[in-house]
């Protein structure tokens, strides 16, 4: 398993440029391939909690099982902070951005000197912890019926002011942000940091004895991913106008896991955006005919655990490296390509 | 003074004492051996050193500075570095990367997001001279997991390296190496060790006593005796062992 | 003030009891296979619908063809529940295991993964089987009811299903410790080297021990089914308590599993007196209380998991 | 956003689907064509947000089968307006956030004319914010949390059960002289809980009542052991619940086990039918309310059974109970009221709505219903029952003991309701 | 120091089977004192008791009766994790012990002693190929004159255990279904008849050491 061995220093790939290219005009053509607006806004923002979640467990090789709960915090604080603060949206998703941050970096305390099983043990407890809490507190969070009425605020640069009422408007939203955070976090995962991260995922132990301390890195990626998942949740509490206790829940942090492994995380740095899209498009292809639509599902993922665990962008990848190999030497080793 | 001191090392797992009564001293620019009988503690003594476990009792000084229980990065960046018997490289990396991740110079850059590790040719040259050091220069490219066995035990060295050691512990580099790669092993460790203080545990009594400015000999977790090896030659039983017939 | 709470504390012990006996077959499975069952929850959901099939009629599934089987006495009936719902969780368990073996050796995320699918699956099959309404699961009258004495009012079968959980308890530490099978799985969870150099197929072992531990899921299942009805999603509430359990036992310890469910049982009972609503919560602080000073739980060692 | 801006948006769309991606054509099973959608012939579709899975998915399925029999008759008559009537059902999960998704689904995907279905009122109220938004029409045929025709009531929603509150006051006075006055509260901790609750405790503090205890269930709660202690110990005369779905049906259990259930008296909101099915007259324990019951004696009542029998033969519940009768009369309703305007503009529908009156007759029921206009919730007949001792059959569990004027029992949850204005709510017209 | 360095005095210990009529399987006894640093050798056949006299005094299995009593403290009533503090058991290569706490530590003695008085070696592994046996041999030595009493268990199977013992220890004892025999030389060791029979021909075959000469 490998993400590409070279590193570079270029800020827009090519890959991002394609993937600019084809979620800015989405809107144009997904009522055409018979989805809906509102579903390119759920795909989107869910895109941006799984790049993040990703670091975490792709690049570093955490498995939390609990993150769903920060998804649900950054959307009840994104609309706290609407109802009760400031309905600014910038506010509000900055907000909702610090809030989550700070509960992760919390429990990123608990979590940071733990690996493995033990680690997803953990993040499942704290998952629960939140899950409970915000179930409970009915006063903040409106507890099973969740915060209604969240309101879709304008952008506002200034004088300037631009709705985001219709899911289109939202969506080029969602996607401003998209587009900033994969160019961002495609320089962080190949900066240092982002190679530290993956080798403390190969052999933690060999990291912290070439002079990192690595609780403090795994501290540091928890709460970052925690704070991308602050902003998603706040972008989702905008998209449904409402903030709901189920997306904290275990099923939900498991299913980002699923996400982020049938698209290939452990592999590709598109691999989660892959896999929120197949996600998504199977949900409600395959949901709109067989109620049992998590049956199919969940029978896939098994079998790619078992027989391809690298995901679909492994899929793709050893598609590339056959059709590389083939043309460079016709008895070549096709798992492994490199670049 | 010793550039590297333990005193009265203690430590038990649970019921078990592993290290009963240690007491070591390392001279700067000199190569020092730890052997022992299998289970004798060596390993154990050897984490205690180099901060993956906390003793018990007693104290660990480098130059002159009391590291005892200090955490494995905090002693990695005062110079002592280690090398690994069970090979604890990035499989997922080439060689050249297995080495500029150790580097220094990258740690420093840790936080810095614009950083791009290929594009630093300064980094990238240091990387290669390691690599010249370890003998696998050719291997840059190579991914680490499909190194041959001798290759990775040079590469584990090499890592080690990198992070810019005062001084070097090597854990039994020569398990499972062949005739031909102890040979070349005890080469590299020669050559290394005209710019680096050594400290090798070796169950190999042979390479050994080739290689080493002094050994200590640990077994039931204290040193049980210490010397040079034509000291340790000395001994009666000594020579009519093995190690005595060959000489 | 204190005699207001005996019968809380009375409750906490047998909901520990409970809880135990729902962590003993995950505890099994993380122990000597060192995978994370989260199917574990499913297996159980599995073991109370195959009891409910067999205690039918009053249950839900009247299946004609069972028509005579059905005119036994409940107290028969109950017995093959008992029997054929942990051999029905122990069956699939024992496919599920087949399918693990592809993880073995790779990052035990996969086979943590790999057990979330099969949640789903299973799960989605029972909805497709069985529907999502819930079921019960009728008991022999003997073990129904309830008795007031005094201020302690509390229910026969509660005190049958921890009485059965202290057995089940029991029975397996016997068999962990005091028999040749148990000492070679004992031998898997530590060393498979050793399980093969004592001469045992650790296949046939890993299969045999997933088995066993679905099937105790299974037993869980029958016997909180009349506590907690049947759904196909009741499985969820059987799991989280199971890892809390674990966690705060520590892994791979038999002993610690034990404490630790009694000890959330009864806090959470306890607390339940004075703060009802919030008192699931206190099984959580209990655990972040232990796990900051015991970062190993209870009872646990340094294991192989945490690599 | 006005009707003209609607369709000129679906031209846009149309143009840029058809223009951009070139080939949507080839796309095109899924898309509705707006050309098509145009022409009078075209089938009126109705949305069905009824849960599959969750915690009501049992109560769902009831419902759905009473809105999809109102349509099916409608169908075999002829359909609405000379046009047939299709319906697209999607699992809601008992979950607000599919709730949110596939209202959005079936607005701008499936293009529906109307919405309707729910009994959790979280899921109910996600569902409603997407229907106000875009202005569709949305029936919430079970939900009956006061909330939802309180404040979160909206110009396009109509609530059609009775409210936890009409519930609370129709048993709240006959409790308190029969039983006593030491009341326990137990409530399940989400919006119809709590208001419910609160409703209760307000009717019963109004009678005199003394409120010993209130307690919060969490939604999902398995294990009442400590509850049932608490009650135990605090020997109310008393004990009202308002406890929903699954969670219903485990405290049942438990307090029968306990033998809870003869001591103090039960009052419990309201027993949906699909929750008590199957269990044998034994289940329905305390005095509880509901809004139907299958052997009303009223004309009508019978042939309703029947016809539910023969569309249904092989279900569980072999009668209908008041989920799947709410279900049916608000879509037989909708029909209705969809030709008697001739159109499917939702502000003519929303129009013929408010203020409806219907006959005590045409709903089985003792009294005539009306739609209250302020806050668009169907004000209606109210019976409250207990357990029957001497049942006629085998799904005769109910003993009816009283039913009170829709006038009595007004909630007062329905006064904080404001509506949307008109000119607020969006125009609405699939075609 | 007055105290003797070890003092097993009138100990006990016996196992016996069958819960009701117990019937004795094993008994050792032993009664001795060891006034300053030595090495004693101990030899006998297995299951003869060497082990659990080991236990005995490292405190690791409790008497039946009497005391083993080090420095001056009875080590049955010393801390159970300082016990090897005064004495130490060295398996071949490592020191396990399991103690049945049965008194908390509070109400217990202290060592007093960092680094054990009394360490007893049970049969470490003599290997003539690989040199570590000059090690053991100086160690041993060493020990001795640091002031530490040494225990040398060894099971004799080949003729150059002899000639270890002979060559470092000073006093010897001879364990045999539970007795203890006591010998101030080797060769008094050797005279005595259970020694004879147990070593049998061991005792003539050629030594290692006059074979090569010193």
């Amino acid at each position: 398993m490998d993400y590409p061995t070279k590193q570079t220093k270029a800020w827009v790939t090519p890959q991002i440029v394609v993937a600019i290219v084809l979620f800015g005009t989405m809107p144009l053509w997904i009522e055409a391939v018979g989805l809906y607006q509102y579903l390119g806004v759920e795909v989107i923002i869910w895109m941006i909690f799984a790049l993040g979640y990703n670091l975490l467990l792709g690049y570093t090789g955490l498995p939390s099982f609990g993150h769903g709960a920060f998804f649900g915090i950054g959307a009840y604080a994104y609309g706290l902070a609407q109802f009760e603060v400031w309905p600014n949206l910038w506010f509000c998703l900055a907000a909702a951005v610090v809030v989550t941050a700070a509960f992760g970096a919390a429990t990123a305390l608990f979590l940071s000197h733990r690996r493995g099983i033990y680690f997803a043990l953990m993040s499942i407890a704290f998952g629960q912890i939140f899950f409970f809490i915000a179930s409970k507190w009915t006063d903040v969070t409106g507890g099973e019926d969740g915060l209604l009425d969240i309101q879709r605020l304008p952008v506002e640069f200034g004088a300037m002011s631009l709705s985001t009422r219709s899911n289109v408007e939202l969506y080029y939203l969602c996607f401003a942000l998209f587009c900033v955070l994969v160019i961002l976090l495609w320089r962080l995962t190949n900066s240092p940091y982002g190679r530290v991260l993956r080798a403390i995922k190969q052999n933690e132990m060999r990291v912290s004895f070439i002079g990192y301390k690595v609780s403090v890195i795994k501290w540091s990626v928890f709460t970052l991913s925690t704070a991308i998942a602050g902003l998603a949740g706040g972008l989702f509490a905008m998209a449904q106008e409402g903030a709901y206790i189920n997306i904290m829940s275990l099923q939900w942090s498991g299913t980002i896991v699923l996400m982020v492994l049938i698209g290939g995380g452990f592999v590709s740095f598109w691999g989660p955006v892959l896999g929120v899209i197949l996600y998504f498009v199977a949900r409600d292809v395959l949901g709109a005919y067989t109620e049992a639509w998590l049956l199919w599902f969940g029978l896939m993922f098994m079998l790619l655990v078992m027989f391809k665990p690298e995901g679909l962008a492994g899929m793709w990848r050893d598609l590339l490296g056959t059709l590389v190999t083939r043309k460079a030497e016709p008895k070549g080793n096709p798992a492994k390509v490199e670049g | 003074m010793a550039l590297f001191e333990a005193r009265h090392l203690h430590k038990r797992f649970g019921q078990q004492v592993v290290l009963e009564e240690i007491n070591l001293s390392f001279e700067e620019g000199r190569l020092s051996g730890i052997m022992g009988p299998n289970g004798a503690g060596k390993t154990t003594c050897f984490n205690v050193l180099t901060g993956r476990y906390k003793p018990d009792r007693g104290q660990v000084l480098f130059d002159g500075e009391d590291i005892t229980g200090s955490p494995p990065e905090k002693i990695v960046r005062r110079g002592i570095s280690r090398s690994f018997q069970i090979m604890n490289l990035f499989d997922e990396y080439t060689v050249l990367d297995n080495i500029v991740i150790a580097l220094p110079g990258i740690r420093k850059k840790l936080t810095n997001p614009m950083h791009a590790i290929d594009a630093d040719s300064e980094m990238q040259d240091r990387a290669m001279d390691i690599l010249d050091r370890v003998g696998l220069p050719g291997r840059a490219r190579t991914n680490s997991k499909s190194l041959s066995y001798g290759e990775r035990r040079a590469l584990e060295i090499g890592v080690a390296l990198a992070t810019e050691p005062r001084l070097l512990f090597v854990d039994e580099p020569t398990a499972g190496l062949g005739a031909d790669g102890t040979s070349r092993l005890a080469d590299l460790i020669q050559s290394l060790k005209e710019h680096t203080t050594i400290v090798m545990i070796e169950h190999d009594m042979q390479f050994l006593f080739d290689v080493a400015d002094k050994i200590s000999v640990i077994h039931w977790g204290q040193v049980i005796a210490e010397g040079t090896p034509d000291e340790l030659r000395a001994n009666p039983w000594v020579r009519r062992s093995n190690l005595g017939e060959l000489n | 003030m204190f005699y207001d709470l005996i019968p809380h504390l009375i409750n906490g012990v047998a909901l520990g009891l409970l809880f135990a006996l729902l962590a003993l077959g995950f505890m099994l499975i993380i122990g000597v296979m060192e995978v994370i069952n989260l199917a574990h929850g499913a297996l159980f959901t599995l073991g109370a619908y195959g009891a409910v099939v067999m205690m039918a009629p009053d249950g839900g599934f009247p299946y004609e063809f069972m028509q005579p089987y059905y005119d036994l006495p409940a107290i028969p009936r109950y017995v093959i529940a008992l029997i054929v719902g942990p051999l029905l969780a122990g069956v699939v368990g024992m496919g599920l295991e087949v399918c693990l073996r592809r993880t073995y050796g790779a990052d035990p995320l996969y086979g943590l993964l790999l057990t979330f699918g099969a949640a789903l699956v299973i799960e989605e099959v029972i909805r497709g089987i069985w529907g999502s309404s819930e079921y019960y699961l009728p008991t022999p009258k003997e073990i129904s009811g309830g008795f007031i004495f005094g201020d302690l009012i509390y229910s026969t079968y509660r005190i049958y299903a921890a009485i059965f959980a202290s057995v089940m308890i029991g029975m397996l530490w016997l068999f962990l410790n005091k028999t040749p099978y148990g000492a070679v799985i004992k031998a898997g969870a530590h060393d498979s080297e050793m399980v093969r150099a004592l001469g045992y197929n650790l296949k046939v072992l890993r299969l045999l021990v997933f088995g066993f531990g679905a099937a105790l899921a299974g037993v869980a299942g029958v016997i909180m089914a009349p506590i907690w009805g049947v759904r196909p999603v009741v499985g969820v509430d059987a799991v989280i308590p199971a890892f809390v359990v674990i966690v705060l036992g520590g892994v791979g310890s038999f002993w610690g599993a034990v404490s630790a469910g009694l000890m959330v049982g009864i806090v959470v009972a306890l607390t339940a007196a004075f703060l009802t609503d919030w008192s699931l919560l206190s099984m959580y602080l209990l655990l972040l209380l232990v796990v900051t000073f015991r970062s190993r739980g209870l009872a646990g060692k340094a294991s192989v998991l945490e690599a | 956003m006005s009707r003209v801006k609607q369709s000129r948006r679906g031209f846009l769309k149309t143009a840029l689907g058809s223009g951009v991606a070139g080939g949507a054509a080839l796309f095109g099973p899924w898309k509705h064509n707006r050309v098509y959608a145009a022409a009078s012939d075209k089938p009126i579709k109705i949305g069905l947000t009824h849960d599959a899975s969750g915690q009501f998915a049992n109560s769902g399925q009831a419902e759905k089968r009473g809105t999809e029999m109102a349509i099916a008759e409608f169908n075999e008559k002829g359909g609405v307006l000379g046009r047939k009537i299709e319906s697209v059902w999607m699992d809601t999960e008992t979950n607000p956030q599919t709730g949110t998704r596939v209202a959005e689904r079936m607005i701008t995907r499936e293009n529906v004319h109307f919405l309707a279905g729910a009994i959790q009122s979280g899921t109910a109220n996600a569902i409603s914010q997407v229907a106000q938004k875009y202005g569709c029409v949305y029936f919430n045929t079970n939900s009956s949390s006061p909330t939802e025709s309180g404040k979160n009531c909206h110009r396009v929603k109509f609530v059609w059960d009775g409210s936890g509150e009409n519930f609370s006051l129709a048993a709240a006075r006959n409790a308190i002289s029969t039983f006593g006055k030491n009341w326990f509260l137990v409530y399940n901790d989400y919006v119809w809980g709590q208001n419910t609750n609160d409703a209760t405790k307000k009717v019963a503090a109004k009678f005199g009542a003394n409120i010993m205890d209130e307690v919060a269930i969490p939604v999902g709660t398995r294990d009442w052991s400590s509850v049932l202690l608490k009650i135990q110990q605090a020997k109310p005369d008393v004990v009202a619940a308002a406890v929903g779905g699954d969670d219903f049906k485990v405290m049942r259990q438990q307090v029968s086990d306990m033998g809870l259930d003869r001591k103090p008296a039960w009052i419990n909101n309201q027993q949906d039918w699909p929750d008590v099915f199957g269990l044998g007259a034994d289940a329905a324990f305390g005095v509880f309310g509901t809004t139907w019951y299958h052997y009303l004696d009223l004309p009508g009542v019978s042939d309703f059974v029947k016809a539910y029998q023969e569309r249904y033969p092989v279900t569980r519940i072999s009668v209908p109970g008041n989920v799947t009768y709410n279900g049916y009369i608000a879509m037989r309703e909708l029909l209705r009221v969809v030709e008697e305007v001739g159109s499917t503009d939702n502000m003519k529908i929303i129009k013929a709505l408010e203020g409806r009156t219907m006959s005590a007759a045409d709903r089985m029921q003792h009294f005539d219903a009306v739609i209250d206009p302020a806050s668009h919730h169907v004000q209606q007949t109210i019976y409250l029952a207990e357990g029957n001792a001497a049942p006629k059959d085998d799904t005769d569990y109910f003993k009816i003991l009283s039913w009170s004027d829709p006038d009595a029992i007004r909630a007062s949850a329905d006064d904080s309701c404001s509506l949307e204005s008109y000119e607020a709510t969006p125009s609405y017209d699939q075609g | 120091m007055n105290a003797p360095m070890l003092h097993v005095d009138n100990l006990v210990k016996t196992y016996t089977k069958g819960a009701f009529r117990k019937q004795e399987t094993f008994r050792l006894e032993a009664d001795f004192r060891i006034d300053g640093p030595e090495i004693v050798g101990l030899m006998g056949p297995n299951g003869s008791g060497k082990t659990t006299l080991f236990e005995l005094m490292t405190g690791s299995n409790s008497p039946t009766g009497g005391k083993v009593v080090c420095a001056g403290r009875n080590i049955h009533n010393v801390r159970y994790d300082e016990r090897d503090r005064l004495a130490i058991h060295y398996h071949q290569s490592y020191q396990v012990r399991h103690f049945a706490r049965r008194k908390p530590a509070f109400m217990m003695d202290r060592a007093g002693s960092d680094y054990p008085l009394i360490h007893l070696f049970d049969e470490p592994q003599f290997n003539t190929q690989d040199g570590y046996i000059g090690f053991m041999l100086d160690f041993f030595r060493k020990l001795r004159a640091e002031n530490r009493l040494v225990f040398l268990c060894v099971h004799p199977n080949e003729r150059f255990h002899l000639d270890i013992l002979k060559e470092i220890c000073e006093r010897f004892i001879f364990v045999q279904k539970g007795t203890l025999h006591h010998a101030v030389d080797f060769e008094s060791l050797v005279a005595l008849q259970p020694v004879q029979a147990y070593l049998g021909n061991l005792l003539t075959e050629q030594s290692v050491l006059e074979g090569e000469g010193t």
